[in-house]
């Protein structure tokens, strides 16, 4: 026996792009299904989430959170439980299906992207030593107003590999980020920038989520990502605590966990799904623009949400600091 | 005789003007006031001013705090600069003249703070006008870095408070009895003696009412740093925002937003004490 | 004064001018752009811009939901901010000056504060997200547009109006309404078009109290901060037309739009 | 409009107004009878607006009772109490037409429409102003701005009129026009009128009582040439009109005379019964005469002329006799211009009956 | 300061000033003497002001030229004419102290500090304000301010003191004092003035010529009691003083004598050379007597009272004869209050030599 339906249910999630493929494939099918409208609200916000936990003023039924920020999220008790009768993640790879409250809905990744145009004869930058490279690129470049990511790239553009970046040597990730950060010309803050930025000439390469750069790859309009040592992480969803509509939570949960709908989601904005099953039904030729493409797989890096969730609060007020600092 | 106590009572309450103002003096009380009071509550929880010790003696906060009111100095002398001899421009105008110079000044004012910075950043863009120009002009090769950076900030914050400049030292300027220049004509003054010895002092008060306007709300600014400063300008709205959007720490953000309305209030004091001196 | 020294102002004060108002005219051609990105000067014509912005739910939605906060904050701040003007104007009690400035308070103090401030106060009143939330605030923001507008106005209406017609047989509420108000109209037209645009136009405070109910700022705050694309410049038009709408009404209906 | 009287007598007692430390009204009783007009006079700062919104509403007694005929009004509402009030400057409503100014007492009080059109045009009829319905106030001279007022100020049968320097801001010749209209209104309607000045001319012209205040309390209450002969203190001698004012003792003469001597031994003699102490003898400019050679009279002196005024129909001399200045006023009739100057030495004298002496 | 004075003739000749279509001033032709105290007088619009700021510079005139001594400085500006100004309101600086508004003009030629603080000082004396050096004008009463800007508009020793309307806006008080303030100092320092007023109680007291205007140009120049008395033109009766003016035919009556013929038949026996043909009779009414029974006047007439007015001094009668209606302005030493009443029938007359006759 199902709980009465609401009128409508909230999630909150990343904006741009992929709230409007979000809502094409996936509210779409769950007003179809229930009846029940699927208002959107975004962008992803921790902290918002948290307050509105904690003072019971609960705005969203659903929220996604990043990878780290998903085990934060857990250990503030931000999320209900996964009701396994509902969200069947059985078939989820190891360790996501081991997650308590998150469900791992896709994968994605903080890539290089670059104006192909920026340089002369194919020579393209392929990793974040090349991004280092101010003699071999010059030109002006952007990175995210955070540290999260660009202590990975400080790392392996000083030389560490890509299997050896945790526990991350935070002050040599900081030595070398000084170099870099004369010729950053903007520090990103949202996730549409970057591409906007490589489009208006604003910078000629810059780091960002490689949805971002998955339309304008695929349309040829002059941009491109390396792949090489891009940082990949999960975007999880959960049920928040104390939502009156729980349940129906539950079942959009459900639907995000389904291989279909993360086949169509994938193709239309470049994040893949973690259903293994959603890549039968993935067209072939968009599969090169996904971190876990086989050519791509072997060059990415991934992210530790342990060490970020551990460590994180510290290193973003140092790097804050450090992005100030004159 | 308790009738009559009661009627004597009444007959002291203040009546009529003072209690129509009353409810919006409850809605300001329990919607402005409680807020910023409880926010003050906030930064001193558990009676510690650990907050306070953080944001008045940390170096970033500092060097934020010392950034914006940089700033706000800057934006606030272009704007005298650029704005007093194009207020007393308008009051030497004709009827249609000066609806027309108004026009110029208000349109800006009433657009949203929003579409005006979204225009410079199209202008100031790499690819943008002006660098566009530039280089068909052969000017220059490559473009040059307009945005996102200090100067950008600044051009975009004295496009919007330059009206709010000019409009209250235009005011005191159409105030100046003409009688008193012409009385200093008559009595000798060269053109320049009528200016620096009469016009500029009379008017002054009109200075420093626009320049105090222009300094305070700079002290608050945050949607033309957020979106030209391209990060990297952070003033103290912006950390603000950073705190509790991002951070959740209310009680820094309290402390920064008390320190943020005691400097607000102090600039305004000193103002005011200011003009008060003058007479 | 010296005629060179008239054209040297002449000039100079042109030149200003132009600064103001050179970036509200970029926005119009980019508005009418043919290209997919933000281009200068556009490549051709085409109302897509437009398009994209009238036939986007999530637009529309925003563009719905400014006009309802802006109509009730409007009208919220008019009343409040009437009466507390007249308290002000006509007023001989004690503190009248305090009231004064805690009327005008939410001016000087930085949007910043105002909107945390009452960000954790709604958070605990299940307001934020709420179109009521917006309006309440909006409200708080608006009132010292009205009173300083309203209280010009009163002053200039001789209060010995209002004894005239309560020597004629009406109480202070009827003086008001049968003589004071008709005769502020104009100031009443002038406050309550301040009061919408500054509603219409806010982004701080609906930074933080915007939800699911996002205001039309917030979300073109939203898009700025994510792509600048046009549909931002077409939106910019559609508003600097709707300030020149309403520039015209109050230079027609209203008295200084600006308090001075 | 009734053009029948509904006046009513006015009575004050004991009214006391302070506003924090300044006692505007200090304690003042006041009977105005049914149709009279009586005037307050004072300087400014004496209380008259005050005591005017104390009867009319605006402001509340600290203590004392105001009736209008016999009803006690103390603490009604300023729009229960039946005033009608022209005000200075006279406060028309600039939003509504001349017919809906007039009208407007009466809407609020819901007489009939019909009604209200005939009586607002009997009012208009009687200020004359008949066909000047549509106009706005700003479309009307002062005059008729005036009349307008005073049109709304009766339409509604009022017991009691109240004019709070109702020409304050006009000039002389426009002033003079309207004061006599006015007047002639309230003598044809039988209203009962109290009318604020500290113009004493107006005062003089227009009044059949006048009350001269000064901070706060009523001086004297009196007709017009009683005030203006017969003046009970120094400061309302002063106040209206000229005087030239000699402080002295009244010694006791016989025949209803008395002699005030001054300080440097003169001697003045007066028509008086005033009791023999401290007093001050008052001699108004006009009355003081060039004598001619050897023309009596019972006070004389010789002056030395100081300086001459024209002033038109008069001249004003500024006379001198040692350390005493005084002045005279004398019409063309009396002394040809030129024929005294600066300069010369004159005779100068006046009558017992001339000298008014004020006791204390 | 000097004292001695360095006072200098003022002359325009055939000054003509447009403003687009209005005519400010049609043709004046003025020659005001060293240490004269000249009054332009005249009605609102008639050119007073505009003629001032050609003489002070302010406004450049179309045509004519203006001399101070022998200098033509029609086309100087103003700040090297050397003329002292007096303006409505004062226009002192009200950023500046007493003293450094004073100091104002010396300061801008760059005289020496120590000399600029002797004649400063020299000034504030004399206008008997020393010891205000440091207030700001915001703390002075208004004759105190006046003083001020009279010492600040002498303290550079001008040739010639322009006053335009320096009292306008104060109460009648006030006014008569700084009048006669303003005139000793005038004197004392043997200034030439040019003063504006369109009060003309105030012309009359203070000059020692009126420049009566009107549309521009200049009716009538003369000596106050000239103008008062013997008006040239109907206008200028009419502006100044209360008049009995009545239109008709003159015939020649001998020995000096004239008769005004009205068109009702009466006959009006004037004291005048008016040559035969159509006049305008002026009678002041002053000059109208209460006959006593049997009492003899070249004019007589029997009048009804219609109204009396009680204005202190004075008594003013309206007297009614036939369709004519005529005031009359009688002492109380003439007439004691309440002798004539109004609805009184009296006879009232006056002399041939009481009759001014103006031509055309
Ligand atoms: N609302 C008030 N608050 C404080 N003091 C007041 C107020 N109204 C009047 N006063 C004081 O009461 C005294 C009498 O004032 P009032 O206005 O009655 O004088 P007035 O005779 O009408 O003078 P004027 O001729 O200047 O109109 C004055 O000292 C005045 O300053
Ligand atoms: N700057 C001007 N432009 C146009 N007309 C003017 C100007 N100055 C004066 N006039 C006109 O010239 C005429 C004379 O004006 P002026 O000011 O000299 O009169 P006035 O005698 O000083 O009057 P008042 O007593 O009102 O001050 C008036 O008709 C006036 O309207
Ligand atoms: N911290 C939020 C990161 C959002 C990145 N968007 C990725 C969408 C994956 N479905
Ligand atoms: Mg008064
Ligand atoms: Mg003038």
């Amino acid at each position: 026996q199902e709980p009465p339906k609401p009128r409508q249910i909230v999630v909150n999630a990343s904006i741009g792009d992929t709230m409007v493929a979000t809502r094409a494939i996936y509210y779409a099918e769950f007003e179809k299904l229930y009846g029940i409208k699927v208002v959107e609200s975004g962008p992803v916000n921790l902290a918002k989430l948290r307050a509105m936990v904690e003072s019971g003023n609960i705005e969203w039924t659903i929220s996604e959170v990043g990878g780290e920020e998903a085990i934060r999220a857990e250990k503030l008790g931000l999320f209900e439980p996964i009701d396994r009768k509902i969200v069947d993640m059985d078939a989820l790879p190891s360790p996501m299906k081991e997650r308590k409250v998150t469900l791992a809905r896709g994968v994605y990744s903080t890539a290089l992207g670059y104006r192909k145009d920026a340089f002369k004869n194919g020579q393209y930058p392929t990793n974040w030593a090349d991004f280092w490279d101010v003699k071999k690129f010059p030109g002006p470049r952007s990175l995210r107003a955070r540290a999260i990511d660009n202590l990975e790239f400080a790392l392996m553009a000083d030389g560490v590999a890509t299997d050896k970046l945790y526990p991350l040597d935070v002050d040599r990730a900081f030595k070398k980020l000084d170099e870099i950060k004369p010729h950053i010309s903007v520090w990103w803050s949202t996730g549409q920038q970057p591409a906007q930025l490589l489009i208006d000439r604003e910078v000629i390469m810059t780091s960002g989520w490689n949805g971002r750069f998955y339309k304008l790859q695929r349309d040829e309009s002059g941009i491109d990502v390396a792949w090489g040592g891009a940082m990949t992480k999960i975007g999880t969803f959960g049920v928040v605590k104390g939502t009156p509509n729980a349940y129906w939570g539950q079942k959009m949960l459900a639907l995000m966990n389904d291989p279909k709908l993360q086949a169509a989601y994938a193709e239309r904005v470049g994040y893949p799904g973690t259903h293994p099953k959603s890549w039968d039904y993935v067209d072939k030729a968009a599969l090169k623009y996904f971190p876990t493409s086989p050519e791509n797989l072997p060059k990415v890096a991934w992210t530790s949400d342990e060490w970020w969730a551990e460590n994180g609060a510290a290193v973003e007020e140092r790097f804050s600091r450090w992005l100030l600092a004159r | 005789m308790a009738g009559g106590a009661l009627a004597a009572l009444a007959a002291r309450v203040p009546s009529g003007p003072f209690v129509l103002g009353l409810p919006a003096l409850l809605f300001l009380l329990v919607i402005f006031v409680g807020p910023v009071l409880r926010l003050l509550l906030l930064s001193i929880e558990g009676g510690s001013l650990g907050a306070y010790e953080k944001a008045l003696t940390d170096g970033l906060y500092l060097q934020v705090f010392r950034d914006t009111f940089e700033i706000a100095a800057i934006v606030t002398v272009f704007c005298a600069l650029l704005g007093y001899p194009v207020a007393f421009y308008l009051t030497t105008l004709s009827r249609t003249g000066s609806a027309l110079g108004f026009a110029c000044i208000l349109i800006p004012l009433l657009t949203s703070v929003l579409v005006r910075t979204y225009a410079w950043m199209v202008i100031l863009g790499r690819n943008g006008i002006v660098n566009r120009t530039l280089m068909d002009w052969g000017m220059t090769d490559r473009p040059l870095a307009l945005l996102h950076n200090l100067p950008s900030v600044i051009i975009g914050m004295t496009h919007v408070l330059l009206p709010m400049f000019i409009l209250p030292v235009y005011s005191v300027m159409v105030r100046v009895d003409r009688e008193l220049l012409r009385a200093a004509d008559g009595l000798g003054a060269s053109g320049w003696q009528v200016f620096t010895r009469v016009y500029l002092p009379l008017t002054w008060p009109g200075v420093l009412a626009g320049a105090t306007l222009v300094f305070i709300i700079s002290l608050g600014f945050y949607i033309t740093p957020a979106l030209l400063g391209g990060g990297r300008i952070m003033m103290i709205a912006n950390v603000i925002e950073h705190q509790v959007q991002s951070l959740l720490d209310w009680r820094f953000a309290g402390a920064l937003s008390m320190v943020l309305l005691v400097a607000t209030l102090a600039v305004q004091a000193i103002s005011n004490r200011v003009q008060a001196r003058r007479g | 004064m010296r005629p060179w020294l008239r054209r040297l102002l002449r000039g100079y004060s042109l030149v200003v001018f132009a600064l103001l108002l050179l970036p509200l005219l970029i926005v119009v051609p980019i508005s009418f752009s043919s290209a997919r990105y933000l281009q200068f000067p556009p490549p051709g014509w085409s109302l897509q811009w437009y398009k994209r912005y009238l036939y986007d739910p999530a637009w529309i939605e925003a563009t719905m939901v400014s006009l309802r906060v802006a109509c009730g904050s409007t009208l919220l701040a008019l009343i409040l901010g009437t009466a507390l003007a007249y308290s002000v104007v006509r007023g001989r009690y004690r503190g009248r000056v305090v009231v004064e400035r805690l009327g005008s308070g939410p001016l000087i103090v930085p949007h910043i504060v105002i909107a945390i401030a009452i960000y954790s106060l709604f958070a605990r009143m299940h307001l934020t997200g709420t179109e009521t939330g917006l309006i309440l605030a909006h409200t708080v923001l608006a009132i010292p547009f009205v009173l300083a507008v309203m209280s010009a106005s009163l002053r200039t209406v001789d209060p010995v109006l209002e004894q005239a017609a309560m020597s004629l047989g009406v109480s202070r509420i009827g003086a008001i309404v049968r003589v004071t108000l008709p005769l502020i109209r104009p100031g009443i037209v002038s406050a309550g078009i301040l009061a919408f645009l500054s509603s219409f136009d806010e982004v701080v405070v609906a930074i933080f109290l915007s939800g699911t109910t996002k205001t039309l700022p917030k979300q073109m705050f939203d898009n700025i901060m994510n792509e600048i694309d046009p549909t931002i410049a077409a939106i910019s038009v559609l508003q600097i037309a709707l300030v020149v709408v309403a520039l015209a009404l109050v230079a027609r209906f209203g008295a200084k739009a600006v308090p001075r | 409009m009734a053009t029948t009287s509904q006046s009513l007598p006015l009575s004050l007692a004991g009214i006391e107004k302070r506003f924090g430390a300044v006692t505007a009204i200090g304690g003042v009783d006041l009977a105005v009878e049914a149709g009279e007009f009586l005037t307050l006079l004072g300087p400014s700062g004496s209380g008259k607006t005050t005591l005017l919104k104390v009867i009319a509403g605006f402001e509340m007694p600290d203590r004392g009772t105001v009736r209008i005929g016999q009803a006690d009004i103390t603490r009604a509402p300023p729009g229960r109490r039946n005033i009608g009030m022209v005000f200075q400057n006279y406060a028309l409503f600039p939003h509504l037409t001349v017919e809906r100014n007039v009208a407007f007492p009466l809407a609020v009080r819901h007489v009939p429409r019909a009604e209200i059109g005939r009586r607002v045009q009997e009012a208009l009829a009687l200020v004359e102003l008949d066909g000047y319905q549509a106009r706005m106030p700003s479309q009307l001279s002062g005059g008729q701005q005036q009349r307008v007022a005073l049109a709304r100020a009766i339409v509604f049968n009022p017991g009691l009129l109240l004019l709070d320097e109702p020409f304050g801001a006009l000039d002389r010749r426009l002033r003079q026009q309207l004061q006599e209209e006015v007047r002639r209104l309230q003598r044809r309607l039988g209203l009962t009128a109290i009318f604020v000045t500290h113009d004493q001319e107006e005062a003089l012209l227009l009044s059949d009582r006048i009350a001269v205040m000064n901070g706060g309390a009523i001086e004297q209450l009196g007709p017009p040439h009683e005030i203006y002969a017969r003046p009970s203190t120094v400061f309302a001698a002063g106040f209206i009109g000229e005087s030239n004012l000699w402080r002295g003792t009244v010694a006791n003469a016989g025949h209803d005379r008395v002699t005030i001597a001054l300080d440097d031994g003169t001697r003045i003699l007066a028509e008086s019964t005033a009791t023999p102490g401290p007093a001050t003898a008052l001699v108004r400019p006009e009355r003081v005469r060039l004598l001619e050679d050897g023309e009596a009279a019972d006070n004389r002196l010789s002056v030395t002329v100081e300086e001459v005024s024209y002033l038109g129909q008069t001249q004003k001399y500024l006379l001198r006799s040692g350390d005493r200045v005084l002045t005279a006023v004398w019409t063309l009739a009396a002394v040809a211009v030129g024929r005294v100057k600066a300069g010369d030495t004159v005779a100068v004298g006046w009558q017992a009956a001339d000298v008014h002496v004020i006791a204390g």
